[in-house]
């Protein structure tokens, strides 16, 4: 298994994506909202999780980031923080048009879980009165006139467990109708598809829509394609092909010899 | 049976050792040709001076007056030249080095449980529990604590010693002496013999827990579920009737139906009902089974990951993400 | 008092948040007893600290087996704690440069922000990628096709896991005429994955809502008082 | 039909007005948008207000514009710019400017829609709209009534979401009441239970330990009391069989718990002797540590049965794993969906989900528990009642192509009313047409 991913990571070998309908739903929810259009990102992952999250969550800042879209970064895990500070310097280094508190804004982390969301549903500054950078709400002009998180056109919540994708559905989608879409871990996946397509816009599962909508931004915004930094899920393609490949012979291999050794104990 | 274990550990060990070696004989050869796991920095200065009206702006030429600071900016690896080091602008950071080298480290101490349960590993993880239970409260009293309640009991305070941003005006809002008795309460579980006194807390967070998690699933998870369930069996398209579309909309419904019915204990699962429950089951393997295929996707996604950044940044290999 | 007030807690705070989401009125009442919850929770943070240092103390105390590691843990704990509390490293705030205490405690270059870096983040993520292997040598020795269920289950995983790659495309490209295209196995998964997978998902999706419904309902109506403890 | 006729008159004057208005002096500006509705908002506490409006002439995002492209550059709308001011604060005082027209918000072009949500109840505002185009100019205003917010007693739009909490809670309720009165509540038998008898029995013939795993969350959570409820029926049959029972536990609070089941079992099995606490072992509280110290176990000891019920994280796949590679006999029951499969492909017998408090509540015969466990079957059986209806509704809708009947009146108000936000409502009204939904 070890060679299995590492081989490929250092051949660097990419494979050619087809783009599915599912990430192509992801993609228009964000894509076909007027440019300005105020966007939640609630970034509920770690670390941990980075391996399948994070090439997700920095395609999402740079799509809403082409397409200039207000962007409000929150976390609802505790190490949710440092990842929304890697797509803050992503915005940086390469948006640097976007101005802080005009076109972007993080909110610190905070503890309650879905009890934050049912919250800031209702009153953002009952739970956010300051920015992360320690200003009020008041004296920022992409939050003056906010008043809770109704006033968003879309939530994108990139979520690895709980608080996540369950419960921004539970509590901010299905009782107030607010657009909402998730890019979750594999593990997670599965289990949001009954939300689609009324309580959600759309789901990315790990690595795989990852690199699929990666791809779809391409198509549309070819200046991005050379940015090497903005085909990580792709570049991780590789690896995915021959480890996949290889569990799936280890079970076919695994069955034979189980039924073999079945005949012969029968016999 | 002994023996065959035996066996079997001996030719881990063999593989496991021929692995170091490669990956030894790797590390020299990579150190010798490039800057194999070091950090380059540059300085970026930063001073404030102090306007008219008592705020600050950034300011190019500090006076001693001003407020100054010095901060370092990794230096990429693509812009590491030769030339950049020899100006002297970019300079190796130690505390960095150090920390990378660490970190490559403990993913290998980590790694090494393949092998079996070791010190190494058991040291690294008992570092994973302290430090993440330290981090975690660190940012719990800076992202919480301080604004939430602090800042509401003691504006005045908070204000001139963290949060310069924060509006004092309302003074102290005595309301918010409940939660502190709370948090105060819940921190008697600590004591031997005081555990009941933390019943106060738990309950309150057990009856709001009970209390939005009520709504919040019959709204979204079943009210709204059998809402998106109500599909037409007999789907038209402007031709008339369509068979894929109506094909999948009997499936869904058919598996929705029969895994609920799996789910029924009332009745005894005979006859035409034990039949349709045994398609439930059908169905819920196939769910397990596409549940299966994304956790796996999953799992080795975080391992490539892990592989990038020891190759990657780490061993400089790959250009480092 | 010692289990009557905590009961009483637990229903009114209960029923305060339910009729808050049907009756205007009790609207703010609902947000400032969510503001509380909120705000304990971190109460519930510090807790949990504390109980990491009660747990490895007692077992440095009494020279139990592997207490060595329990002193790592707890200088972890406490070095963290100090660098994060005390801002170690961490510059002021650039809109505030006269407020010390002002600065973010986790930037670059600081104190805290290198244990996140060096420590937690390649330990608990290296922690989480050892299981890759572990699904590689289950794959091998656990994942049986014993019976029809176990069989269906592996065959749908195999048409997934091919699905999500290249692979999927691959071994069908050539050969497979125009109108067999749906049998594409990243198209099979598409398929899966929304109807049969919605359809399975939903059903357990609905029973657990009810699950939820009785166990907060048997709390709110107060004939479940496990957790106010035996005494 | 009415409403739109004047619209299109006022947007010809409007247009015969700029045109005027852009001959006659340098400026142009771009036209207006019209017919500002102002209402407070429906079923809320009284702290927004709703505005609608129709869209300026020269907004190109305008349906009614035919050739977008004609319209004269200098005109085209940027934003709308929305004023507020307050002409009667209830008693309140106030400050000056918030009698006098202050912006509130900017809306895109092509928006119609804004809610305000920072209006104070009980208070009476005034609204106006402009467009404004890319160099800033503003066309002239359009004015809205003026409106209270006021709070409603019920928020009607939830009323059905309401009467399903009742239908759902007063099910489990009842059954719970019926049970705790000593009632008989049917609950068929579990398959899943025979398995741990046949795997105990296995352990003795073979003369090896029972190795039994209850999950690795605290003992709060409701799976861990369901897997001590098996343990129980576990620690009896091994107890009556004379097998041995290894049970380790990732809580301190669990092992206690376990030991007290545990006792209990064999007490009533009659062999309290046989009884060995310190076999009910605290490990550690850390998942993979924890997973390293029962693999440990089973690789040494290679129990012949291996019972994981309980809440299971990651570690699943490693404990089935390892008990799959020593041969022994699996059975597994938990709720965690994540987990299933891994316990699924790996173990002779699992319980999935519900079935694992199923058999907890059969095995326990706790009222609580049984009472639920029914309350929750016709809480079940009534969302397939109205998942059938609906469907059959929405079946006879498309079969008979038909849009207005019966048929429709009823999915319209399953949809929209019952399982939707627009409250009681009643039966047949509105004229919503219903689309096919394809997934």
């Amino acid at each position: 298994m070890l060679l299995a991913v590492a081989i490929p990571i250092l051949a660097k070998t990419v494979f050619p994506v087809n783009i599915s309908p599912q990430t192509m739903m992801v993609f228009n929810a964000i894509e076909d909202l007027p440019d300005g259009s105020r966007i939640l990102l609630s970034y509920d992952f770690d670390p941990a999780s980075q391996g399948e999250l994070l090439p997700m969550a920095q395609a999402f800042t740079r799509h809403c980031s082409i397409k200039g879209h207000k962007q409000y970064y929150m976390a609802l895990w505790p190490l949710g923080s440092p990842m929304v500070d890697l797509s803050i310097d992503t915005i940086e280094s390469e948006y640097p048009n976007l101005v802080y508190g005009e076109d972007y804004v993080k909110f610190d982390y905070k503890t309650g879980g879905e009890a934050v969301i049912r919250m800031i549903t209702q009153d953002l500054r009952g739970m956010y009165e300051l920015d992360s950078k320690g200003v009020s709400l008041d004296n920022i002009p992409m939050t003056k006139n906010i008043k809770n998180i109704q006033d968003m056109d879309l939530i994108i919540n990139v979520s690895a467990g709980d608080p996540g994708t369950k419960q921004w559905v539970q509590f901010a989608a299905t009782p107030f109708g607010i657009t909402t879409v998730s890019g979750c871990t594999g593990v997670q996946a599965p289990q949001m598809y009954p939300y689609i397509p009324d309580q959600l816009a759309g789901v990315l599962g790990a690595i795989k829509a990852a690199a699929e909508y990666e791809a779809a931004i391409d198509e549309v915004y070819p200046s991005i394609a050379s940015n090497p930094k903005a085909q990580e899920a792709k570049r991780r393609m590789g690896p995915q092909l021959v480890a996949h490949g290889l569990m799936v012979c280890l079970i076919i291999l695994g069955n034979i010899i189980f039924f073999v050794s079945r005949k012969r104990g029968l016999a | 049976m002994d023996k065959s274990s035996e066996a079997s550990k001996n030719s881990n060990t063999l593989i496991w050792g021929i692995i170091f070696i490669i990956g030894a004989i790797m590390l020299v050869w990579s150190m010798s040709t490039s800057r194999t796991g070091q950090v380059w920095v540059t300085p970026e200065q930063h001073a404030f001076t102090a306007g008219a009206d008592g705020k600050y702006s950034a300011t190019d030429t500090p006076s001693s007056e001003d407020i100054a600071w010095v901060t370092y900016n990794v230096v990429p690896d693509s812009e590491l030249t030769q030339e950049v080091i020899d100006s002297g602008s970019a300079t190796l950071s130690w505390s960095r080095t150090i920390g990378l080298w660490l970190a490559a480290i403990f993913t290998l101490f980590i790694l090494s449980f393949l092998v079996g349960d070791n010190p190494a590993y058991k040291f690294a993880e008992a570092m994973v529990v302290g430090t993440s239970a330290g981090y975690v409260m660190v940012i719990g009293i800076w992202d919480v604590f301080v604004p939430l309640l602090l800042g509401k009991l003691a504006p005045g305070f908070v204000q001139t010693a963290f949060l310069p941003g924060m509006d004092a005006s309302a003074g102290t809002q005595l309301l918010y002496i409940i939660p502190a008795i709370l948090i105060i309460m819940l921190l008697f579980q600590l004591m031997p013999s005081g555990g009941w006194i933390s019943r106060w807390p738990i309950a309150f967070f057990i009856g709001i827990t009970a209390g939005y998690r009520m709504i919040g699933y019959v709204e979204a998870d079943l009210v709204a579920q059998i809402k998106a369930a109500i599909v037409p069996l007999w789907v038209t398209g402007e031709n008339g009737f369509v068979f894929w579309p109506s094909f999948n909309a009997v499936i869904l419904t058919v598996a929705t139906l029969s895994a609920m019915i799996y789910f029924f204990f009332s009745v005894e699962h005979k006859g035409l009902l034990g039949k349709t429950a045994r398609v439930g089951i059908w169905f819920l393997m196939i769910t397990f089974g596409a549940s299966f295929g994304y956790t796996v996707m999953g799992r080795i996604a975080l391992l490539a990951a892990r592989l990038e950044f020891l190759f990657g940044d780490w061993l400089h290999f790959i250009p480092s993400s | 008092m010692k289990r009557t007030v905590p009961l009483i807690i637990a229903i009114v705070a209960g029923f305060v948040l339910l009729i808050a989401n049907f009756i205007p009125f009790a609207e703010d009442w609902g947000l400032t007893a969510q503001e509380w919850f909120n705000i304990l929770a971190v109460g519930a943070m510090i807790l949990g600290g504390g109980n990491l240092v009660k747990l490895h103390l007692m077992k440095i105390s009494g020279q139990r087996k592997g207490w060595g590691y329990s002193v790592v843990t707890i200088g972890c704990f406490v070095g963290t704690l100090i660098f994060g509390l005390f801002k170690i490293g961490v510059h002021p705030n650039e809109i505030y440069p006269n407020v010390g205490w002002s600065g973010y405690y986790l930037e670059g270059g600081s104190g805290l922000w290198w244990i996140y870096q060096h420590m937690i983040v390649p330990l608990t993520s290296m922690m989480f990628a050892m299981l890759a292997f572990y699904v590689a040598t289950a794959a091998f020795r656990a994942f049986r096709a014993k019976n029809t269920e176990a069989t269906l289950l592996l065959v749908t995983a195999g048409v997934v896991l091919l699905g999500q790659t290249y692979a999927g495309v691959w071994l069908f490209e050539g050969w497979l005429p125009e109108s067999m295209q749906w049998l594409r196995f990243d198209h099979l998964t598409e398929w899966v994955m929304n109807i049969p997978n919605t359809g399975g998902t939903r059903a357990i999706t609905i029973g657990i809502a009810l699950g939820v419904v009785a166990t907060s309902l048997r709390i709110l109506l107060g004939v479940d008082r496990s957790y106010l403890g035996q005494d | 039909m009415k409403k739109s006729h004047t619209f299109y008159i006022g947007v010809f004057v409007s247009l015969a007005y700029s045109g005027v208005a852009s001959a006659l002096s340098f400026e142009t500006l771009p036209e207006p948008p019209m017919d500002l509705v102002v209402i407070d908002t429906p079923d809320d506490a009284g702290n927004s207000v709703e505005l609608d409006w129709a869209l300026s002439g020269t907004d190109i995002f305008n349906p009614l514009i035919e050739n977008a492209s004609d319209t004269d550059p200098s005109t085209i709308v940027a934003t709308y710019s929305i004023e507020r001011k307050v002409s009667d604060a209830n008693g309140s005082e106030l400050d000056e400017s918030d009698l006098n027209w202050q912006k509130v918000s900017e809306a895109g072009a092509g928006e119609s829609h804004w809610t305000d949500r920072t209006v104070e109840r009980g208070w009476t505002y005034d609204y106006r709209i402009c467009s404004v185009d890319n160099q800033g100019d503003s066309s002239t205003w359009c004015n809205g009534e003026p409106v209270t917010p006021v709070m409603q007693i019920f928020n009607m739009s939830k009323a059905w979401l309401a009467i399903f909490m009742l239908i759902f809670g007063g099910f489990i309720a009842y059954f719970i009441n019926q049970a705790r009165a000593g009632k008989p509540l049917w609950v068929r038998k579990i398959a899943g239970l025979e398995a741990i008898d046949e795997a105990v029995g296995r352990a003795t013939e073979m003369g090896r330990p029972v190795l039994f795993v209850a999950g690795i969350q605290d003992i709060n959570e409701i799976q861990t009391l369901a897997g001590l409820t098996v343990l129980s029926r576990v620690a009896k049959t091994a107890a009556e069989y004379g097998a041995q029972i290894e049970v380790p536990t990732c809580r301190s609070l669990v092992m206690a718990a376990a030991r007290e089941t545990v006792e209990a079992a064999y007490l009533s099995a009659g062999a309290p002797d046989a009884y060995q606490p310190d076999k009910i072992h605290y490990l550690t509280d850390e998942q993979f540590a924890f997973v390293a110290g029962v693999t440990g176990y089973m690789v040494r000891e290679e129990p012949a049965a291996c019972i994981y019920m309980g809440g299971f994280y990651a570690e699943s796949l490693i404990l089935a794993e390892t008990g799959n590679h020593i041969g022994a006999i699996q059975v597994a029951g938990t709720a965690m969906p994540s987990q299933l499969p891994f316990f699924v492909a790996s173990c002779d017998y699992t319980l999935i989900g519900e079935e694992f408090f199923a058999a907890s509540a059969y095995l326990s015969g706790d009222p609580l528990q049984i009472g639920s466990l029914k309350g929750q079957d016709y809480g079940k059986f009534f969302s397939v009642l109205i998942l059938v209806i609906g469907i059959f509704f929405a079946s006879i809708i498309s079969l008979s192509d038909s849009e207005d009947g019966l048929a429709v009146d009823s999915l319209n108000y399953i949809n929209n009313n019952m399982l939707g936000s627009e409250g009681l409502g009643s039966f047949g009204g509105g004229d919503t047409d219903i689309e096919g939904d394809d997934s």
